[in-house]
């Protein structure tokens, strides 16, 4: 079994891929799919603390982690429903140039 | 188990990098789908079974996919690559390199970090199941409320020029 | 109603219209039917909702539903068709041109090529057209005869047909299977009667080149006994089938006034609600003689199209049990005519039948030699084809090939 | 009738059954063969592509065609190709020395034979023609185009009986003919008896 | 000795594995299943090719392939070996990767699902407890890769079959793991072998206590098979496929080995969706009359393996393909309210079984049968009847 710190850096690894791609990447949906990736790690971190913690058995952890999917799921399809709705009115997925809001 | 850990974190990893680093949108979403099923693999490692297949279930058959249509209807697929090398992006990257290095500072620097697994518990669906339906009630009606709100925003979203009178 | 003559004809098959390239031309329909100079306005399409670019995808020379070389350049939106454009050509053979080279009778074996599913009703009204121009009369058992083949030729005709538009449908080609296993019994009795399965070659001017061998009467009859129980395994298997119905009912509507303008014939008018039917019409041959009714259909859809066929189907076996039973005895081919020097005097003359696909004439100019000094085929399956951009525009790609299909076209007759 | 949506998909169902079974004891269902195996029986009146009749052992001399090119000429896709032998002095004699048909062209119309004097050239109903060399192999010549007439009767029994009885009245008459001409000595060639009709 | 023979794949493994040093054990045993598996179900591919063309050659008054062998029994061999010496043609501007990729990741999910199915008593390769759930979150996986193919192809049909593909699976996954929701409700279990397990037994002696005799779980088959077929691409839901309207979709580009693994898949994915369809109402392994079983477990499991894909062939043969439109009509509009009264059916069903609210026997059968009957006439006739829609009566001119 690897030492919790182990799941910790490697949640902290995803966790910063994920910023770091929201952050550059212009690409509208690409920016939400860090955002997917930060809240996996989110939910790593979860499973850790819960697996390694100190009552398992009261499945804090898991539960938290399927809420969590559960709101990811809600907020990825509003997500890209948004970026449908921003392409079809501007014609363009690209973050930087969805400037205002006014159509 | 150890091995199995490292191959998984590999991938992931990878899976993660390529889904934020590759020129090619399609290739980063199937690359996230990658990295999503090596986070699934590690919560069967930790012994998180339904979450782990939940996580597949899903990342992989729905929010991935969900990408992919948004792609296909936003006709991205086929955008020209675009590569990230640019001085905001830089700034970007070295903001994300700034919070890891944050974070993995607290990890190693906190008392948890050598801590070592206790016997691993038994999570029966049905344990599950009972917990959400007793304790968490509240939370997992409030879910159900939220995906249903979000299913039909979504809807109003996708159809809204129809609405404004798409002759 | 919303078309008039005139703009069918400015934006028929071959109009070039500009094709944008299909690139960003953002919804609406600038760079295609408007822009093509003409008054007539597209019926108002609901425009999608993801008003995306069109996707152009050229559906044929090589498409399994094409029913031959046929292409159909189309516009998609998502799978909407937004534009259609048929292109066809590929199977050109200079019908034509080569039927004015050649001497009368040599264009009899062409005229089998036209619509190579029923090579005898184009034998008939190739020789009704000479009959007519050069004054021959043709026997009564001939005319008989000519009844009796060309019925069984639209039997076999409507047959395949829906087997064929129940295969573009996607019932993995089963009613294509049954309707070919009733085909092989009329193909047969082609075979016994004129030596040929398909390209029968049998008609000659002022009557028929051989008379029924022994027995061929008989297997006839049983064919026409037992091609109703056929039928009605056929329309078991297909007339209420709730997928059948959903995915023909509504779609590629042809309207009757539309129909009419655009030169439709054939069971695909009448299937519009158009009463006009060319043996009741013109009782070309002996058809006055016959009881037989002329199913109509309401809707104009794809439907109608194939409920027309399988009614017309019944009633070609009703004419068929009549023919056969009255079939005279005598001789089958006019003593006037002849095989060789054969010279109509000058003039023209203009010979239609109704062949299972619709209206097919053959016009003819003689100048007094042996030749045709012109030959021209009306087809009924290029003149139905026009209407198909009418008929699929605003359904989708799976609809347009139905629409394709129940129009009934052989490229054979279509590219001549 | 009141449609119970569902009810029309039970009956294809039940429809593509009964076929299935029935393909297995019902011979009208089931009508293909397995082709080299077992064949079809040829049609009388079959035709495929043409042939050439001769009479008598010897398909050099017995061949009844004699050149009159009014086949080559009548041929919609002109798949004929005649050339007339000619004697030591150069005179054309009545006879072929190339009769080719390009089967690859030809139609199987029949028009040649409908249009021959001296029915000569007949259809054959040989079918299995495949062959791997297109261009020389489909290229029928008069050899191979050559059959006995007793080849034709055993294809066309009906229709040969009818030639035959034909081409020997016409014997006849020229036997007739050329009787009286010897008697008068004042005779014109016989007219060749054909007929248009079959 | 007839438990022997029930048991005879169990011991053999048993038996192999104990021959083998216990570090061994851990990797050896999986190992074997998975050999298992795909050994037994790629024969059962080839198998169901052979029977496919036969069954819809005689449905079409035809011979099917009679010529390989005798009656054509070696045409899989045929087929296989055609498919594996034919040219791998990877289009100019595909994406090459994916479109290598596609394949596989077709192919792996699929045979990762059949890790949980039972196919006989204590023949299953891991018993999850949530393995159900593993099974929908692995097939799952088959969506992406018929998007990989169907975009790294750069055809235009076969980015139309990928889009169609997608969203035909998407949809009917929801009716399809709703179906199963409700026998998950009434068994309390997701695991398949104990949802098994909890249909053993037999009605006063003679019927067994499957769940496909229950209303609700009579509808909820149909409901299931239906979204089955929708899965798993046959017809009358080939869409995306649809040869005669976009050629072969999202194979398209595809040929020789690559196209037959897409092909295996296919059929794999048939046989795990049958399979599981068999697991959740048919019994799975069970005998249905209590005289036969004797016979081995494994062998109930494959001829109803074998009679429902006889089902899917027969189908096949018959129905014609429904439209884009139509499809997801019926799956949102049509089976997702069907299978949620069935799903409300089956928990009264199961609540009330105690305080006999329906009735008993045949009386609360026919009442859990008319509340089905009546959602769907009604929803029948709601959706599907519209004026000038459904047959028709013709006039004639004289």
């Amino acid at each position: 079994m690897p030492p919790l710190h182990a799941y910790l850096l490697l949640s902290a690894a995803l966790f910063a891929i994920g910023l770091a791609g929201a952050l550059t990447r212009r690409h509208a949906i690409l920016v939400l799919v860090g955002i997917e990736l930060m809240l996996n790690a989110a939910n790593l971190n979860f499973i850790a603390f819960w697996r390694y913690g100190a009552r398992p058995e009261a499945l804090t952890g898991v539960l938290f982690a399927m809420f969590s999917i559960g709101i990811a799921a809600a907020e990825a399809a509003v997500g890209l429903a948004l970026i449908i709705a921003v392409y079809r009115h501007f014609r363009t997925t690209t973050v930087n140039d969805v400037n205002e809001l006014r159509g | 188990m150890e091995t199995a850990f490292y191959v998984l974190a590999a991938v992931t990893v990878a899976g993660a990098v390529a889904a934020m680093a590759l020129p090619r949108l399609v290739h980063c979403t199937l690359c996230l789908a990658v990295a999503f099923v090596g986070l699934a693999g590690h919560f069967l490692l930790l012994g998180a079974e339904f979450v782990s297949f939940a996580q597949v279930l899903v990342y992989v058959g729905a929010v991935a996919i969900l990408v992919v249509f948004a792609m296909l209807l936003t006709r991205s697929a086929d955008a020209p690559p675009a590569w990230v090398v640019s001085r905001p992006g830089l700034l970007g990257v070295g903001v994300a390199v700034l919070v890891f290095g944050c974070l993995a500072a607290t990890v190693a620097g906190s008392g948890l970090a050598g801590r070592e697994a206790p016997p691993a518990p038994e999570v029966t669906v049905k344990a599950l199941g009972e917990r959400l339906m007793a304790e968490y009630v509240v939370p997992l009606e409030v879910v159900g409320l939220l995906l249903t709100a979000a299913l039909i925003g979504a809807v109003i979203l996708a159809l809204e020029d129809r609405a404004k009178g798409g002759t | 109603m919303r078309a008039q003559a005139g703009d069918l004809e400015m934006r028929g098959a071959f109009a070039a219209e500009p094709h944008g390239g299909g690139g960003r031309s953002a919804g609406s329909d600038a760079g295609w039917g408007a822009g093509a100079g003409h008054e007539w306005v597209r019926p108002a399409e609901p425009v999608g909702r993801l008003e995306g670019e069109w996707l152009e995808v050229a559906m044929g020379p090589h498409h399994p539903s094409t029913h031959g070389v046929f292409r159909m350049n189309v516009a998609l939106e998502g799978e909407r068709i937004r534009k259609l454009k048929p292109v066809f050509g590929y199977l050109h053979r200079n019908h034509e041109k080569i039927a004015e080279g050649t001497t009368y009778l040599g264009s009899m074996p062409y005229t089998d090529r036209l619509d190579y599913f029923c090579s005898l009703t184009n034998n008939w009204a190739y020789a009704l057209a000479v009959e007519t121009l050069a004054g021959l009369g043709v026997p009564e058992r001939a005319e008989y005869l000519r009844v009796i083949t060309g019925e069984l030729t639209r039997l076999l005709n409507h047959a395949c047909l829906v087997g064929f538009l129940l295969h573009d449908m996607g019932t993995m080609g089963t009613p294509l299977m049954y309707a070919f296993r009733e085909r092989e019994k009329i193909l047969d009795l082609f075979e016994a009667l004129t030596g040929a399965r398909m390209m029968c070659n049998y008609l000659r001017f002022g009557g028929c080149r051989v008379d029924v061998p022994a027995g061929w009467l008989a297997g006839a009859q049983r064919v026409v006994d037992e091609f109703p129980r056929f039928l009605d395994e056929f329309e078991n298997l297909l007339t209420t089938n709730e997928i059948v119905l959903a995915r023909s009912q509504g779609v590629g509507v042809l309207s009757g006034a539309l129909a009419v303008n655009a030169g439709i014939t054939g069971p695909m008018l009448r299937a519009s609600g158009v009463n006009y039917d060319l043996r009741k019409v013109d009782r070309y041959g002996i058809y006055d003689r016959f009881n037989f009714r002329v199913p109509l259909g309401e809707h104009g859809d794809v439907y109608d199209r194939y409920m027309v066929r399988i009614l017309e189907m019944r009633e070609s076996v009703k004419i068929l049990a009549q023919a056969l039973k009255d079939l005279p005895p005598g001789p089958i081919l006019d003593p006037k005519s002849k095989l060789r020097g054969f010279r109509p005097r000058a003039g023209e003359a203009y010979g239609r039948i109704e062949a299972p696909k619709g209206e097919l004439g053959f016009y003819l100019i003689s100048d007094g030699s042996v030749r045709p000094y012109r030959y021209r085929v009306r087809p009924p399956s290029l003149i139905n084809l026009t209407v198909l951009e009418e008929l699929c525009l605003g359904h989708t790609v799976a609809d347009a090939v139905i629409v394709l299909g129940s129009v009934d076209i052989v490229l054979g007759e279509v590219d001549r | 009738m009141k449609h119970t949506p569902g009810w029309g998909l039970l009956k294809g169902l039940f429809e593509t059954a009964r076929n299935f079974v029935g393909s297995y004891y019902q011979p009208g269902r089931l009508t293909t063969i397995e082709y080299p195996d077992e064949r079809l029986p040829v049609q009388e009146n079959f035709r495929n592509f043409p042939m050439l009749i001769y009479d008598g052992a010897d398909p050099e001399r017995g061949l009844r065609c004699v050149g009159c090119k009014i086949c080559e000429k009548e041929c919609p896709p002109q798949c004929i190709y005649i050339v007339l032998e000619r004697d030591r002095s150069g005179k054309v004699q009545k006879r072929p020395r190339l009769f080719d048909i390009d089967v690859s062209v030809c139609m199987s119309c029949q028009i040649c034979v409908e249009v021959c004097p001296f029915d000569a050239i007949k259809m054959n109903t040989e079918y299995e023609l495949s062959t791997g060399d297109r261009f020389g192999a489909l290229l029928l010549r008069k050899a191979e185009l050559a059959k006995p007439n007793e080849y034709y009767r055993r294809l066309h029994p009906t229709e040969a009986a009818e030639v035959d009885a034909r081409l020997a009245a016409a014997a006849q008459a020229k036997a007739a003919a050329q009787a009286k001409e010897q008697a008068k000595l004042t005779a014109k060639p016989a007219k060749p008896a054909w007929s248009t009709q079959p | 000795m007839m438990e022997t023979l029930d048991q005879l794949f169990v011991l053999l493994k048993r038996w192999v594995v104990g021959e083998f040093p216990a570090a061994w054990r851990l990797w050896l045993s999986p190992l074997i299943d998975a050999g298992a598996i795909i050994g037994v179900f790629a024969g059962l591919f080839a198998v169901t090719t052979l029977l496919e063309r036969k069954g819809l050659g005689r449905l079409q008054n035809r011979m099917g392939p009679n010529r390989v062998g005798p009656f054509g029994v070696l045409q899989p061999l045929a087929d296989g070996l055609k498919m594996l010496t034919k040219e791998d043609i990877v289009p100019r501007a595909a994406d090459r990767v994916v479109h290598f990729l596609a394949p596989i990741a077709m192919v792996t999910p699929i045979l990762l699902a059949y890790a949980v199915l039972p196919f006989g008593r204590n023949l299953v390769a891991v018993d999850f407890d949530a393995g159900l759930l593993f099974f929908f979150a692995v097939g799952a996986g088959t969506e992406l890769a018929v998007f990989m193919a169907g975009w790294s192809s750069r055809n235009k049909y076969s980015l139309l079959g990928a889009m169609r593909g997608i969203a035909q699976m998407i949809s009917y996954e929801v009716p399809l793991v709703l179906s199963a929701v409700a026998v998950v409700l009434v068994a309390g279990s997701l695991s398949l072998p104990s949802i098994v397990d909890s249909q053993a037994g037999y009605h006063w002696g003679w019927l067994a206590r499957w769940h496909v005799f229950t209303p609700w779980g009579l509808a909820g088959f149909i409901l299931f098979l239906i979204a089955a077929t929708a899965e798993s691409n046959r017809s009358p839901f080939d869409l995306p496929e649809g040869e005669s309207e976009i050629i072969a979709g999202h194979l398209i580009e595809y040929s020789g080995f690559k196209y037959a693994l897409f092909f295996l898949g296919e059929y794999l994915g048939l046989f795990a969706v049958s399979a599981l369809g068999i697991t959740l109402f048919l019994g799975g392994w069970q005998a249905p009359v209590p005289f036969l079983a004797w016979v081995p477990s494994y062998l109930w499991f494959g001829a109803k393996l074998l009679g429902c894909i006889a089902l899917f062939i027969w189908l096949r043969g018959t129905m014609p393909r429904l439209r884009t439109d139509q499809l997801m009509n019926f799956a949102w509009k049509f089976m997702l309210p069907l299978v949620l009264v069935n799903l409300v059916v089956a928990a009264l069903w199961h609540g009330t079984a105690a305080w006999g609210f329906f009735g008993a026997g045949a009386t609360r059968w026919l009442l859990g049968g008319a509340v089905l009957w009546l959602t769907y006439s009604a929803l029948s006739h709601a959706l599907f009847t519209a004026p000038g829609r459904g047959p028709r009566t013709y006039r004639y001119a004289d």
